[in-house]
């Protein structure tokens, strides 16, 4: 049996979206910048994507701009931000368990003589209003806080950040790259300036990310070329991803609702016999809103990455620590940013559900982990000293 | 990133994990918050290893290491046993990625530090 | 009839690189930086890609990243040298008819403090070497050429630019966004140290480009995230962008010298029969090296966009200017650079021929074509004054 | 940026193009240099225009916009045909991308100089 449980790192591209796109590969190819009928007809395939997405966001088709990537479109807000309002200020405010597409977006602007604050974030992972509150002063050009964390699952109180934000007229942005297509994402209604999305994530295709921009907020440039998006984002527009992003999120947010309930549910279950089944075991961030099909769970005594290829061995995929960083030994960020202990860091193990898991599968995992994890402890000198 | 299958073999079955009760040599090596602790454990006839167990809390390339090694210095000499180097551990294992060279050194050192116990009691 | 001629803007897919790349949405969709053995298959296919294309390239697998764009890759390069080298010096050599990703990027670089030499060109896009190396400054750390102009497909002597940047030790970049898949490519050989590549141009996806980095060539960050690429350029990576580039291009490395003979024959006969049916015009470059497929033609006395739209009603897509700038009303800075007058560079257009394009469709353009012209003309208070 | 099927439709079949021998009133703004040139010559009775003829160099929106001009002020009287506003023109034309604005002007200043030529001539 094989089963993925690594949606939070990527999903698998839908079959009615993979469908959506195939026409603009070899059959309407033009470039949507070009004056011509082979052009006019892509850029009205971009442009209804565009506003298809622009509706299920409530906001303008004007208003957004297509990256590359989730990581793209936060580069282009953080730094196009710091640069746009350099005169103004130069403080930054972020969470101290962002993505490294925000985290090292803003360790890279201190060297350029940024400051920015990382606000510390409570055992669930939540950032505290009050202490936001307090660090903002006189030159805070922006505050970036994510929507839902990748790793743990935590979803922080966006409107209330946004609130104090535009009481203090100071730019927000949000990087929703794991909440889209998941939890309601309003950008007008929430308060939100600027708000990333990332295709892959909701069984869209990869290399294909968005940029909400409030109309209004200036930014500077990250990338220059040609005049496409508006003079916001040069690069021949990648239509077939284009389309294929708009088609994915369009399903993502029509079964939003029982997908959700359906996840929350199976991914409950999987903790309560988790714990029933093995001992010494902590579920991540349990006491804050989260994502509904993310599991972080810390195997006491144990290191990630040999729990991570003995569930392989059986088929089953998941992550420790993120995916982007599994290259990197560190112990992750997001977990000693929670106060995990470094050593019970390194036995942490990401599941993440989609909408292609189920029930069966899920009682796999169940009967296959605890062996794994009484075998692994067998041979750690951690374990019952 | 990618193991060897040699490396997955170890990882997955390993060789003389455990402990042993009474051992003639014991090292310990490594710190649980750097994410990697080894322990030997030794059985020791005239200077000849007859037994070796250990335990090891890490990475795939770390439990591999310390599995491979027993083996390569079981029936051995303990002044040959010294003599074991990362490098040749790491090539018995058919190689280890380049971010996961520095796992092998625990081994190595972990029996350094088992035959140093020993020898300190003699 | 539809006549597709605008394959400088961008291509069709080809549909054996399409087929290549349809497992890598829905089958090996794993995230290729992740350990379990969804991430490895699909590691494996990026893997394989990138090696395909070092080997055509005669590179090392390890001196090649993957964008999303030729745009990115510039501006990768550009800024990357400019940041990096910063404290050796400030100073830029590019030519004055370069793309706008090059073109904008070396602007913006001034607006930072970079001071920028553009090189002039002769009537047919040439630089002149002796002005280069006249140019030549200790403060120069960088100079950037591109292989072939994508508006008139002049193509520079760049090896023998390379050899002057490398005597001095300047680093080398040239975009080679219109010559990847037409010309001879081998850097190692030519003495570039940076390159970039844009997949759709070569009948491969749109949102894929590449930059090939010399080993030892450092490069400052544009864009900051997580460690993919080497740590080079973050952002999940499009598994089927990568496959379907690398396809791509060796297909077309594969037919290169037979299809760059017929293209040239075809481009040539076209040039030969509308010289004999439309009077006053002018074959633009035509004394230089060109790319295959590419015929400017001025129109004299009319408006490029009178003629685009004639063309496009009688299913013939072409392109006045580049496509990237058709939203924008300045004459072209290539066209201008050769030395046209204004009034003549508005009625240029860019005829591009690709692998598709038959003798047939050439034909038809050719009875189309004059009688448009003719049309034009009459109302033009510029003809037979 | 896309146009209206009516500037296609004047873009493509110019009304009144051409020229008027010995015109009453000929106007001619623009520069080949800027891309956009256009003439128009009236032929007036009474204060009517009788006859309007155009010729225009520039892009569709240039042409279309002259077309439809020179229909919006035939049979006209020359009070009512300095009203013409671009605004007027665009509209009758189903709009014009907003970067095309500007070409509408012309059509509106050709006239204006047309006119104007014809009163300093009576
Ligand atoms: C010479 C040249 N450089 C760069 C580019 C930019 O490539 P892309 O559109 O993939 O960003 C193009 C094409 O648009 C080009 O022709
Ligand atoms: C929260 C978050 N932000 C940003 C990203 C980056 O997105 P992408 O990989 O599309 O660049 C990811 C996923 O990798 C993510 O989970
Ligand atoms: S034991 Fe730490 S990475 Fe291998
Ligand atoms: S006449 Fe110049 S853009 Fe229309």
């Amino acid at each position: 049996m094989k089963v993925y449980l690594d949606n939070n790192a990527t999903t698998k591209v839908d079959e009615k979206v993979l469908e959506a796109m195939l026409p603009y590969f070899g059959e309407v190819y033009g470039n949507p910048s070009s004056m011509h009928g082979f052009g006019q007809e892509s850029n009205k395939a971009m442009e209804e994507a565009r506003k298809t997405i622009a509706d299920i966001l409530g906001v303008e088709a004007s208003e957004l701009v297509f990256t590359a990537s989730g990581t793209e479109s936060d580069n282009m807000a953080i730094r196009g931000v710091a640069r746009a309002y350099k005169r103004r200020g130069n403080h930054i405010i972020t969470s101290c368990i962002e993505h490294p597409a925000v985290r090292n977006t803003c360790k890279d602007l201190e060297k350029e003589g940024y400051e920015v604050t990382y606000l510390s974030v409570d055992e669930n992972g939540l950032v505290d209003l009050e202490e936001l509150k307090a660090a903002i002063k006189r030159e805070t050009i922006l505050i970036t806080v994510m929507h839902a964390n990748n790793e743990i699952g935590t979803i922080q109180p966006i409107e209330e950040i946004a609130k104090i934000a535009n009481e203090k007229k100071i730019v927000f942005h949000t990087d929703a790259v794991q909440s889209a297509g998941k939890l309601k994402l309003k950008p007008k209604e929430m308060g939100i300036d600027l708000l990333t999305i990332s295709g892959h994530k909701f069984y869209g295709p990869k290399g294909m990310g968005l940029l909400y921009i409030k109309q209004g907020t200036r930014l500077g440039k990250v990338i220059t070329g040609g005049g496409q998006e508006r003079k916001r984002r040069p690069g021949t527009s990648d239509v077939p991803g284009i389309v294929g992003m708009a088609t994915a999120l369009k399903a993502a947010v029509a079964h939003q609702e029982e997908e959700c309930k359906r996840l929350s549910e199976l991914r409950d279950y999987f903790e309560e016999e988790l714990l029933k089944k093995v001992p010494e075991i902590v579920i991540n961030a349990k006491g804050a809103p989260r994502l509904p099909g993310t599991s972080s769970v810390t195997f006491k005594y144990l290191e990630g990455e040999s729990i991570l290829l003995s569930l392989n061995y059986k088929g089953i995929a998941v992550s420790s620590g993120s995916a982007c960083s599994s290259d990197e030994l560190q112990a992750s960020h997001v977990l000693l940013g929670i106060g995990i202990p470094v050593e019970f860091a390194h036995g942490t193990i990401r599941f993440s559900l989609g909408k292609y898991n189920t029930k069966e599968e899920i009682d796999y995992v169940l009967a296959e982990l605890p062996p794994i994890i009484e075998r692994l402890r067998m041979i750690s000198p951690l374990w019952g000293e | 990133m990618q193991y060897s299958e040699k490396v997955m073999d170890h990882f997955m079955n390993p060789r003389n994990s455990g402990v042993i009760e009474n051992p003639d040599g014991y090292g310990k090596v490594g710190s649980p918050s750097c994410g990697d602790v080894m322990e030997i454990f030794l059985k020791i006839e005239d200077d000849i290893i007859k037994d070796v167990k250990f335990r090891t809390f890490g990475c795939a390339s770390a439990i591999a290491t310390s599995s491979i090694s027993t083996e390569m210095i079981l029936e051995k000499n303990v002044s040959e046993a010294l003599e074991l180097t990362n490098k040749a551990v790491a090539e018995a294992l058919d190689g280890l990625p380049p971010v996961k060279m520095h796992c092998s050194v625990l081994a190595e050192e972990a029996i350094k530090a088992a035959i140093e116990d020993y020898m300190s009691k003699k």
